[in-house]
């Protein structure tokens, strides 16, 4: 996988919104002053549809909002605290609850999930946006692990007329899935490796990890699954409790605050509703914020959700 | 079954909306059955939409004799703007198809303070007169605060400070897919305390949207206080020149000269956004309600609801 | 307990406030144009420490922030949709980030709890913010059930340099707990009543309903216990999870989203960390707006969280 | 454990930090060390400020060296504003206290473009020069951006348009308590796009928060482009007079200009908070980063910080 070039989630979908803008005039692309190099030839070439609103994160999404009531299918781009956190009562009231009533195409391309922007400090920090967006209704949350799946979401977000908000992670990443792979975004969560006993629930860039351990550990094999959970919301719940349920142990891994409405207050309760007797080990940011401007492999080691981390949380069950 | 509420309100709203005239409700005897739409070309008469101000004063006092929790004082300041653009002829709108490409978007960005629409919704044809008597209870879609499962209704309304950065996007729209038709808004003076307003105060101008109306209902009370006691908002002229904007003013309870405002400005199409400060009175109409500082959380009982209706006439 | 007159959570808080600000120049107390009779005495006492900022909760929370680095003791007033989720990302970074390095004492006033403006519609419910509100690190998060209790949070708030987000119920409501009762904020609940088999587990105004049912069906005596959990964060865990593991079946109440980080996901997450195999159900708000105008007994109705809703759930364990 | 980091950090901010002048690190050799604080009474030389900014300004290309990841053009804008209050006798200050009741509180609400700052705190002796080299990296509390675990930095930083409101605060308590110190804010230009800015803009002017002076950091850029290819901002000092703010220019990198103006204003306390429009240019002195609307975002390799650092002398 190493050996693949890396490639951002952004610099996938930009080309492929692009691409549909020039065969479809209701295509919108909004920033609040965030740019990208991938952005230049969009910018160029649609100086009518590319609308910088300016460091605005509320009139970003209100703006949003009202092209989409004039039947616009419109992107969002920004930087993911701040398009979650600035905004979100606009987001709220102007997209999930709207959307309600009316139909309201708007996508949040929300860039730098959870430490993505390590150096930047707390503030930069997205550790909160999963449990957010969650609390909203008629919202779906898709949270990609790589590019070709962050890509591959373009088309179904044209045609679906929902509000969508998009975690994507700001680093360029290696791919997991082949080009062309299809994605089944209603179901929301891909097996990437079977096993019987410990089971690995994994969302974003954490599934990348994940899997490189999976697949260096011949221990590991038919023992430790794998689940690349990327729609948060909506979701095939009852295939996921399955899933779940085919383990004596779980293990989630999320990028943002543990215990608090993530990644794993969901699986905690598709547990507790299927009335298994799993354990759940929940690895994510303890509730505290980070002033330490290191890489993000020291971030994660800190919060206790590097790799080794992850091996040792899995192998005290095997 | 929340689901299943929800969507009954949707098949109301999209389906079986009744025609204006097919209510023989006989509590709803007073109220004025035989409006006619002014027809396209003539300017109306002065004395016939003072005729029609009064009447929908006194009707919206009757749904807050209803419904007690409507916002009775917000929703008289705005009784003559909604009476020149609904019965003035100038508002394009067309109740059988309230989402007609064509329409003029009305956004109550004061949703809380536009229970003076009501009437006027059910009298122009939005829907039947009988969902009035229903207003705020759990039968009706007709809310203490306006939404949009209201036939007429465009956004989200309730909180503050959202209307005018959405209006922004569907003017924006509109300029771009060449759509003529107008955008207007109807906003609060202590609206303008939130940040969010000013973002799309300054975003409008930079795309030119001269299709784009705000309506500020300058009643000069926000909900504690006047608003001059909690910040003073003037030199509020001043405020929107140096953001760009086309700036008027006019006194919002002269419905004649408020049509005349109106009416310019809608057709005012030059580069810049338009702006009309309506100077109002909070409770207008209503002696109670005047000059009170805390007249927006006011709620009349029925003894004054039939007092202040009797004072109009 | 009907017989005892009705009070209303801020009616009690402010008086004693106002008490604390004749001693005491550093206590200030700011609104966002939202007033409460009881707060005319007040203003007109301190007129120079009464600050109505106007209707901008953003600015609320800073100016906040700003007089709490100078030392003052701060209370912010507003209506919960609109301080809790307008501002939040106010209240993440000038009140919960700040206060890992400074202290930053800033309560929260925010009124309008669940459906407590039931007819303003779906702007006005504040259903989110035990969610996000516990995203917060350092910030503490009380939920009081009566009016004894809120006014005694007072005392605690003041001498604790902390930021404080309080979930008020906007309605009169009966008292449950005796005038001067000493409530362990520390620990964070109070057990109304003991069981052994179906522990209900309840915060806010939900508690009235509860404790009304545990006290009028004799059946549940000693089988049904009721916990009032009025600190969600910070709280003593451990407590509540030996609690918790008292009963095979836990239901949680919450006027709040349900399985979207709030109360239930809270207590999920105790039980599974427990290893305790009690089911777990969850009655709240399902993940829909309500535009309905109705009474708030009809909203409850209509989400399935009504007294009968909660009586036909304890009973199928008992 | 990562309670434990911050602790740690605390402790230094806190306790352990160092004194000026204590410095051998060999690869800190040409930082100035010979810094003396102009005394209470006297006005500093020109000719003195101005070889100070020059100074600021390589320190920070250096720091920039060491770290890529600061914003070197946002950092570059504000070096003349910084220089003049913290060696033209402007600023009150004592490393030794950095919450002294008596110190003017600076809040730069521009954290991202603040790390010309690092080297003057170090300078005047909030930390250990020696820190200056470990920027950006684990061990350190100089992050790409400032945060309140830095000594000297007063707020959270990073998240643009929070620093106004909060000096509100502060500068309300400071009127109530009857402390003259001044508040001061360091703000960008593209921050203005932000409404919790104009909330804030509208409080302090009703609160005769004349304590309070906003420096504007006005380099015409914002992240992507210029502001007036984004919004135009002009005619700004109409906005600020129209909200009620006393509203002075100057030439930004005039650092007697800028000396002159900010004395003059520190001072002034009639009734109104005061804006203070510095004009300048986003990454001042290096040629690369000057007049490219990209510069926010662009990163000198070694060898352009080792050329920009040449070009400067
Ligand atoms: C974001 C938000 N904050 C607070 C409120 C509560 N609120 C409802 S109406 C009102 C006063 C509105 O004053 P103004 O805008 O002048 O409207 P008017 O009723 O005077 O027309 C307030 C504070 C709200 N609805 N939304
Ligand atoms: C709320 C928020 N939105 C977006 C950003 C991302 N951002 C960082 S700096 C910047 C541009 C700032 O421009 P300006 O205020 O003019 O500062 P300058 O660097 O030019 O001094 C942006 C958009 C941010 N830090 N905070
Ligand atoms: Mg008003
Ligand atoms: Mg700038």
């Amino acid at each position: 996988m190493s050996t693949q070039p890396l490639k951002t989630m952004r610099d996938a979908i930009i080309p492929a919104v692009t691409a549909r803008m020039r065969a479809d005039s209701s295509i919108y692309f909004l920033t609040a002053d965030l740019g990208a190099p991938s952005l230049d030839q969009l910018r160029l070439d649609f100086p009518d549809r590319f609308i910088n609103v300016g460091i605005a994160e509320q009139n970003l999404i209100n703006v949003g909002a009202g092209l989409a009531l004039e039947g616009c299918r419109v992107f969002l781009f920004g930087i993911a605290p701040f398009v979650s956190m600035r905004c979100f009562e606009q987001v709220r009231n102007n997209l999930s609850l709207l959307s309600q009533t009316r139909p309201v195409n708007v996508n949040i391309l929300s860039v730098g999930a959870g430490f993505s922007y390590e150096v930047s400090g707390p503030t930069h920090h997205a550790l909160e946006d999963l449990a957010l967006m969650r609390t909203l209704p008629n919202l779906e949350l898709f949270s990609p692990s790589d590019s070709v799946m962050a890509g591959a979401f373009v088309s179904y977000a044209l045609s679906h007329q929902t509000p969508k908000y998009w975690r994507l992670d700001g680093k360029p990443l290696p791919v997991i899935y082949p080009a062309g792979h299809s994605f089944d975004f209603h179901k929301g969560f891909e097996i990437l490796q079977r096993g019987d006993r410990v089971g690995l629930v994994s969302t974003g860039c954490l599934t990348h990890g994940a899997l490189e351990l999976c697949q260096s550990i011949p221990e590991w094999r038919d023992r430790v699954g794998l689940i690349d959970l990327f729609m948060l919301q909506p979701m095939d719940e009852a295939a996921l409790q399955e899933q779940l349920c085919g383990y004596t142990h779980i293990v989630t891994l999320e990028e943002g605050f543990v215990g608090k409405g993530g990644l794993d207050s969901l699986v905690n309760r598709l547990v507790i509703q299927a009335r298994h007797t799993a354990t759940v080990d929940s690895l994510g940011i303890p509730p505290h914020y980070l002033f330490e401007a290191g890489s993000r492999a020291f971030l994660r080691q800190a919060c206790g959700m590097d790799p080794a981390a992850i091996h040792r949380t899995v192998e005290q069950y095997l | 079954m929340v689901c299943l509420l929800s969507t009954n309100m949707k098949d109301f709203l999209f389906n079986s909306r009744s025609r204006p005239g097919s209510v023989g409700n006989p509590q709803c005897e007073e109220i004025v059955t035989d409006c006619v739409l002014i027809n396209e070309a003539g300017s109306p008469a002065g004395s016939r939409l003072e005729e029609k101000a009064r009447w929908v004063r006194r009707e919206t006092l009757r749904i807050h004799g209803i419904a007690p929790s409507t916002r009775i004082a917000s929703s008289l300041s705005p009784v003559e703007i909604f009476t020149a653009l609904y019965y003035g002829n100038l508002l394009r709108f067309d109740p059988a198809k309230p989402y007609a490409p064509e329409r003029d978007r009305l956004i109550v960005s004061k949703g809380h303070g536009s229970v003076s629409l009501y009437p006027i919704l059910a009298d122009v044809g939005y829907f039947d007169k009988k969902e009035l008597l229903r207003t705020g209870t759990a039968e009706s879609f007709l809310g203490g605060i306006p939404d949009p499962v209201i036939p007429g209704f465009e956004t989200v309304n309730g909180s503050l400070g959202h209307g005018l950065g959405v209006a922004c996007g569907v003017a924006l729209a509109m300029k771009r897919t060449g759509n003529p038709a107008n955008v207007l808004v109807l906003m609060g003076d202590g609206e303008l305390y939130e940040g969010s307003v000013w973002e799309a105060l300054m975003l409008a101008p930079e795309h030119k949207l001269d299709n784009l109306l705000l309506i500020l209902d300058y009643n000069k009370i926000a909900m504690l206080d006047y608003c001059a006691k909690i910040i003073h908002l003037e030199p509020l002229g001043d405020k929107f020149k140096a953001f760009g904007w086309f700036c008027e003013e006019v006194d919002g309870h002269d419905v004649k000269a408020v049509h005349a405002s109106l009416h310019k400005l809608m057709k005012q199409r030059n580069g810049s956004p338009k702006v009309l400060m309506a100077h109002t009175v909070k409770g207008k109409g209503v002696s109670l309600l005047e000059n009170d500082s805390l007249c927006h959380l006011r709620t009349l009982s029925a003894a004054e609801v039939q007092l202040a209706v009797g004072a109009l006439a």
